[in-house]
């Protein structure tokens, strides 16, 4: 008897813990029953291959998130490091190249030097808020205003103006939009890279000092201080990675949509930490796992490609949209309901 | 039920081959005419999936991977991004589906490079290069009155849409180069962008009004709605009563547009035929997704670059009906 | 049954409250009757509080009844509780910082003239209530600028304000000093003349006989004993606390002094007013204990020595070398540990976990391979402080803010143990720790002084001090008023020297 | 001397307590020495008047936050009522009206619509946010987006689609553009209601009980609930406080503007947001004082204006208010640095 009310207790229990996991299987079941033929291969290799770059924004969102922070320019950096990649990635047999007299570059450099680029942005954002104790909503604010002038200054210039950097060449279209054929099927590329940064910001969350760190800065940051956290350089490291991250997904966003603009990217940060609170990362910071950013972005996704799919008119889709996003969370929150 | 939705004018379409769209932003004014048009012509015919791009090429291409997973027989697609034409023809052409891309034109060699790929539009300088025209021919008319400092040349400020957004650079641009090459001398006092968005174009004039005063002889706006906020901050300071005047152009002609000239607070704007552009991706891409020549039983024709060419229209007092017919 | 209700104020009967994973109360009762002071005893986790946060419509228990003045009632929020005469000062301070002392007091029932508070009367009916309970704070002044110990006054002060019938009283007294403690007395003297009863909750052995009537002991979360206070001894106490016999309060010493390890010199912090001119050293093996006053300056010293407070000269000589203690990292790498103050602000991460909050300050000694942290070492030095400190809890993974503040503290302290410290501050260790936990700290201390580090350890407990130490340095107003041996000193002269 | 140092003190200290006030003056400054003209009346009363109906938001904005909340759909709702009241508001000899038969309203019928609307809306977050637990940040995004589909499913109507409502009728025109004449200068109405709604807030949050269980909810939640304090039912009035403003501002827009589409009052959230953290209010909750919301929004319409007057080029306006947003805030930060 004693028992079997543990067992209740314990399943009701782990159901409570893992509601939003148990909304996004719901939320899949409600779709294929208003849609049968939602259940494809297809459709599930779509919905990955969406959410990667978005889930790569979301790990660098949800470190920040979880120093308790806030990070409003990962749009922005995410749309400079796109125009940066795609300006020298152009295929030199274009016609409207930004740079014509530049030579084939290997994939890694433009690359690397986006990502160096929003690494920097990362780091000045980090120190404005660890050292000039700005607070982040009102540093990366202005951070976000800034980098949107100086993308658009990069992207508007002579010889062809403010016009959509396009015409890529062939290796970087291939990075970003083939995969690996499984069958009659491509596991794409952006898949891949989306699970090696899971793995990798799992690694650094969860086995390295660095990651206690962040999850001490945010639960308690003058106790982190007392415990001997180097509290400053820490959160500097914590806003750099999440500047290569935003980066990294900025040429993947480039490659796969095959241009680059100056918009590029507004408005992403929204949807990161839309997904990362979704997905049970706090923003009073301290809390917040991998699996649960993931489960975030997808349920994101899904709502997005599912409302899509089932071919609800875009206004009602917001509609929508939003309710589900306020009933996911408002099920999670019942794990933290008051123990009354 | 399963395919159901699709078109909101169109419920129940079961069998009727499935157009995929995509208009790059729903509630952009001159697309919400040519989304309708659309509707309108595809009732009965085609079952037409729109979706909103919400001004993201990204989210396009999602889309774009949804519609073609839902069994899409030809698209229609209305880019964000013109330069991203490749993209999603890398995404069709795989499976064969023909794409009338519509509104924003792509590259030239990118239609080239695909047999099933069309254009349906406007070429983008044309609404720019009207605009101009437009200007010239109502500046050499009232030059006496509206040459305040009597150089010759016109004193403009200009308000820009969203920086980087194709029409809005094709429209700054060509409707300057078209003043100067009609032999008309210019000078900017201002520029600055308002994003498309009235409110920001009435504090970016009030701030122009106070610095420049009776100094500004032009107003120029990449669309109306901007023209609209220039006019409200124009009104506040004095203008439009008595015989203090200034000229103010736009582009787009809407309703409230139209109801400005009428009364005279407005040059004049540039009419976008919604309604044919509307018809003529729909009449193309029927026609593809029944596996037809895309002309087959249409009044349309292709020029060399395989695109219909849907004219702009100048609209001012003196064509008014032009534009009212637009919203019949 | 009729007839008990008709001499008890309050009575709970047979209460059993469950959270995921823990039984905290299982059939508990609890009699009081009117103008009496009712002890409400047992260890660290025992339940205490989790009983009154039930009663105080915090908690909603799952099985029982509550009886006031014979009327069963169930409290839903706590604002039906101080409707109907039970009010309560919180084991952990309640406060609103960043808003003014009668903001705080009047929270929840601001006096209005319409629809406007009445500014006027809410301060003179502050003035009113201090007056009356001979407290001296500022009505206006922010919370935030406040000590602990007035803070605490304050509580207290709100708590008699709603002219209960009922004041439950959860460890009032764990930031007060013996004179405020006294002062508290008389309150609780003056409130049981006018027939209200107290419910009193606290680890200070010496309080309780001196204030109470009645005594009821837990253990786990069970119901012991309800017993009268006159003829109780601390001794029969304990031993119902704990379920065993607790022959002495302090651990018999084995401590040896031996040479220099720490030497401080004209130590004065940079911003004043604060410590000023401070000298004293430290041996191998010895425990230096501080005393003072509240605001003496105590806390301000061992902070500025591990590094969270600057100084403006003085030195620091450790082993006979200088050094410079700028933070919390060089001071550890210094071997200094610091159990600070407050528990609440500088020391838990409440959202995390006893492993969490176990290993934080000791990262480098995991990174057995590389950069990687080694799990296996992390469990197992989680695994040594649950065990050592004897922290109640369900497991390594359940969150700190989840456990009873005593169990809280203990994992505090098995922290920095962790780091095998050469010198160990301690702020006020035992604050809200009960007698058997009590006893076994001070056994780690002596064991750690028996291993040759050095102690430097505030309280304000004076049998403690007296008990534990080797040497007092006692501070007045910034000031180090001397230095005594412990075995030659007294209180008495301890406490003239913190009044100099 | 000790007179003296103890002045000096006291003068510093008063500095670092007023820093953002001193930013202000400092600001103008800069910029009337870059461009002497901007001293002017005109100037003067634009700004107020573009700064006012920002006001009205920010003030309802500051209130949430101080209870430790936020809110991303006060744009959105900025939309609703702009659309609403707009659409209300025709004149009846207009050729395009969305109601062709409906007979001339007096001013405050639609305002009061408008005003219902948000009203209720704000209503709905306090709900959500206080009795389902739902965070406020994901509250009000999902209420911004579902507000968003409401206000383009009002809007984006036959005939004439998503065209601006225009035509507004006189009366309305005069209420949002009009002002008082003194001398040969116009004192706006709007900057009146600016006033208004200022002092009314002043009031509730400095004399009323409403304002003090704010503070206290916004400072520790847990002390005023042990207090007695009914948590929730304050929330959800704060949220309807804010809903009323933001719809009256809405209205004000749209006669400001002359016209009302459902992108008005896009982003403004971000910047009522950043006003209110510009001027001391913080984001963690219990702190904020209406005279530091004003400022805050001064300071961002002269820097959206100064820089417009200025001439300065786009891109280069985003990068200097970015920066200026940023050390704006650092300087006040000054303040609040470790006493240590
Ligand atoms: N909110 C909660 N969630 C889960 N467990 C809890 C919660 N509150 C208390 N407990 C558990 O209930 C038990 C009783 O805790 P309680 O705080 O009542 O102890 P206490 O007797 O007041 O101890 P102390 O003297 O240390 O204050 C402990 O095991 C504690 O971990
Ligand atoms: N005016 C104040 N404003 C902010 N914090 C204060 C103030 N006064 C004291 N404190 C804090 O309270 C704590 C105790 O202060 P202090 O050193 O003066 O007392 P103490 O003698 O150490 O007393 P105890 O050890 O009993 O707390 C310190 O951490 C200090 O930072
Ligand atoms: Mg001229
Ligand atoms: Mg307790």
């Amino acid at each position: 008897m004693n028992n079997q009310f543990l067992k209740k207790a314990s399943i009701s229990k782990w159901l409570l813990d893992n509601v939003i996991y148990v909304f996004l299987i719901l939320l899949l079941i409600g779709i294929v029953i208003a849609s049968p033929d939602f259940l494809s291969i297809t459709n599930f290799i779509n919905i990955l291959s969406q959410s990667s770059s978005r889930i790569i924004i979301a790990l660098g969102m949800a470190g920040i998130l979880i120093t308790a922070g806030t990070d409003l320019s990962a749009g922005r950096m995410v749309g400079l490091a796109a125009v940066i990649s795609a300006s020298l990635l152009q295929a030199t047999d274009y016609a409207y190249r930004m740079y014509p007299h530049l030579p084939h570059l290997p994939l890694f450099v433009p690359i690397l030097v986006a990502m160096a680029a929003t690494g920097m942005i990362g780091v000045i954002n980090g120190i404005i808020v660890s050292k000039l104790n700005v607070p982040p909503f009102i540093a990366t604010l202005g951070m976000m205003i800034t980098v949107y002038g100086l993308t658009s200054i990069y992207f508007d210039r002579p010889p062809y103006g403010a016009a959509p950097i396009g015409g890529l060449n062939k290796s970087f279209i291939t990075f970003a939009q083939r995969g690996i054929p499984i069958g009659q099927y491509e596991v794409p590329y952006l898949v891949i890279y989306a699970i090696l940064a899971t793995i990798l910001i799992w690694i650094i969350w969860n086995k390295t000092q660095l990651g206690k760190n962040m999850y001490a800065i945010g639960g308690n940051p003058e106790a982190a201080k007392v415990s001997g956290v180097n509290v400053a350089k820490n959160i500097i490291i914590i806003y750099l990675i999440a500047g290569l991250l935003y980066g990294f997904s900025g040429t993947l966003e480039a490659g796969r949509v095959g241009s680059a603009t100056n918009n590029t990217g507004n408005m992403y940060e929204l949807d990161a930490i839309a997904a990362c609170v979704v997905g049970g990362v706090s923003l009073s910071g301290g809390i917040g796992t991998v699996s649960g950013v993931i489960t975030g972005v997808l349920i994101f996704q899904i709502i997005n490609y599912g409302l899509a799919f089932l071919g609800i008119s875009p206004y009602i889709q917001f509609i929508v949209k939003g309710a589900i996003i306020v009933i996911a969370v408002a099920f999670d929150m019942r794990k933290h309901a008051k123990k009354r | 039920s399963s395919t159901t939705g699709g078109s909101s004018a169109n419920g129940k379409s079961g069998k009727l081959p499935a157009v995929g769209a995509t208009i790059y932003k729903f509630d952009d004014n001159f697309m919400s005419y040519v989304r309708r048009s659309m509707q309108d012509e595809a009732n009965g015919k085609v079952n037409l999936m729109l979706n909103d791009s919400q001004n993201d090429q990204a989210k396009q291409n999602d889309q774009v991977d949804t519609l073609i997973a839902k069994g899409a027989k030809s698209l229609a697609i209305n880019l964000v991004d013109p330069k991203a034409a490749q993209t999603i023809i890398d995404k069709a052409k795989p499976k064969n589906i023909p794409v009338i891309f519509f509104n924003k034109e792509p590259d030239a060699s990118v239609l080239k490079g695909y047999d099933k790929a069309y254009y349906v539009g406007t070429t983008s300088a044309e609404s720019g290069i009207l605009q101009g025209e437009m200007i010239a021919k109502a500046w050499e008319a009232n030059k006496d009155k509206w040459d305040k400092n009597h150089d010759g040349k016109i004193q403009y400020v200009l308000l820009k849409g969203e920086p980087g957004h194709p029409d809005a650079e094709a429209r700054t641009k060509y409707v300057i180069e078209t003043l100067k090459q009609k032999g008309i001398g210019v000078e900017e006092l201002a520029m600055d962008t308002a994003m498309w968005d009235a409110t920001k174009a009435t504090e970016k004039m009030d701030a122009w009004i106070s610095k420049y005063q009776d100094k500004i002889e032009f107003v120029i706006c990449n669309n109306d709605g901007m023209a609209l906020g220039a006019i409200s901050s124009l009104e506040k300071a004095g203008y439009f009563t008595g015989d203090k005047y200034m000229p103010v152009v736009g582009v787009d002609a809407i309703p409230e547009a139209l109801d400005m000239i009428k009364s005279g607070k407005m040059v004049g704007s540039i009419l976008n035929d919604a309604k044919n552009q509307g018809k003529a991706t729909v009449d193309l891409a029927t026609n593809a997704a029944k596996g037809k020549d895309v002309l087959a039983g249409t009044q349309w024709k292709l020029d060399d670059s395989k695109a219909v060419r849907v004219p702009y229209v100048i609209v001012t007092k003196d064509n008014i009906q032009v534009g009212e017919d637009a919203y019949k | 049954m009729s007839g008990s209700s008709t001499t008890h104020l309050l009575e709970m009967i047979d209460i059993t409250k469950r959270f995921p994973g823990v039984v905290a109360l299982q059939n508990v009762s609890l009699k009081v009757k009117p103008g009496t002071v009712h002890a409400l005893m047992g260890e660290n986790g025992a339940g205490k509080s989790t009983l009154m946060k039930c009663l105080f419509g915090i908690y909603a228990m799952d099985e029982g009844k509550i009886l006031l003045n014979g009327q069963e009632v169930q409290f839903v929020n706590s604002k039906q509780a101080l409707e109907n005469g039970v009010s309560m000062v919180h084991q952990e301070l309640n406060q609103v910082r960043q808003q003014n002392v009668m903001d705080n007091l009047w929270l929840g029932r601001y006096p209005r003239k319409g629809i406007f508070i009445d500014e006027k009367k809410m301060y003179e009916d502050t003035v009113a209530i201090f007056k009356s309970l001979d407290i001296n704070i500022n009505p206006r002044s922010k919370v935030s600028t406040l000590s602990v110990s007035e803070m605490q006054m304050v509580e207290i002060a709100k708590a008699v304000s709603y002219n209960s019938k009922l004041i439950v009283m959860d460890e009032p007294t764990s930031s007060l000093t013996e004179t405020e403690v006294n002062h508290l007395f008389k309150i609780i003297r003056k409130l049981q003349s006018e027939n209200v009863a107290i419910i009193y909750i606290s680890h200070k052995m010496e309080e309780i006989l001196k204030i109470s009537d009645e005594v009821t002991i837990m253990r786990d979360g069970q119901y012991i004993a309800t017993k009268s206070a006159s003829g109780l001894t601390t001794d029969e106490i304990i031993k119902l606390m704990v379920g065993r016999d607790l022959s002495q309060r302090f651990p018999t010493k084995n401590n040896k002094p031996g040479e220099l390890i720490l030497k401080v010199s004209n130590l004065t912090a940079e911003t004043q007013p604060s410590f000023i001119d401070i000298n004293f050293e430290l041996k191998k093996g010895e425990i230096l204990g501080i005393a003072g006053l509240v605001g003496s300056k105590r806390t301000e010293v061992v902070e500025a020595l591990f590094g969270v407070r600057a100084i403006k000269s003085g030195t620091l000589e450790l082993n006979g070398k200088e050094i410079q203690n700028h933070s919390p990292q060089h001071a550890i790498k210094n071997g200094f540990a610091l159990v600070t103050e407050e528990r609440r602000s500088t020391g838990i991460y409440p959202e995390l976990s006893i492993s969490f909050n176990s290993i934080i300050a000791n990262l480098r000694q995991y990174k057995t391979k590389g950069v990687f942290l080694s799990d296996k070492k992390v469990f197992n030095d989680t695994k040594w402080v649950i065990d050592s400190m004897k922290v109640k809890t369900p497991s390594q993974k359940t969150t700190i803010g989840s456990l009873s503040g005593g169990n809280q503290q203990k994992v505090i302290i098995g922290r920095w143990l962790l780091t095998r410290p050469d010198i160990f501050l301690l702020d006020e260790p035992t604050r809200g720790i009960d007698v058997g936990a009590k006893f076994e700290i001070y056994q780690l201390i002596n064991q750690l002084a028996a291993e040759g580090k050095g102690i430097i350890m505030i309280s304000s407990e004076m049998p403690e001090l007296l008990g534990v130490t080797d040497r007092i340095l006692v501070m007045s107003n910034g000031r180090a008023a001397g230095i005594v041996e412990t075995e030659k000193t007294s209180q008495e002269e301890i406490m003239r020297l913190a009044a100099m």
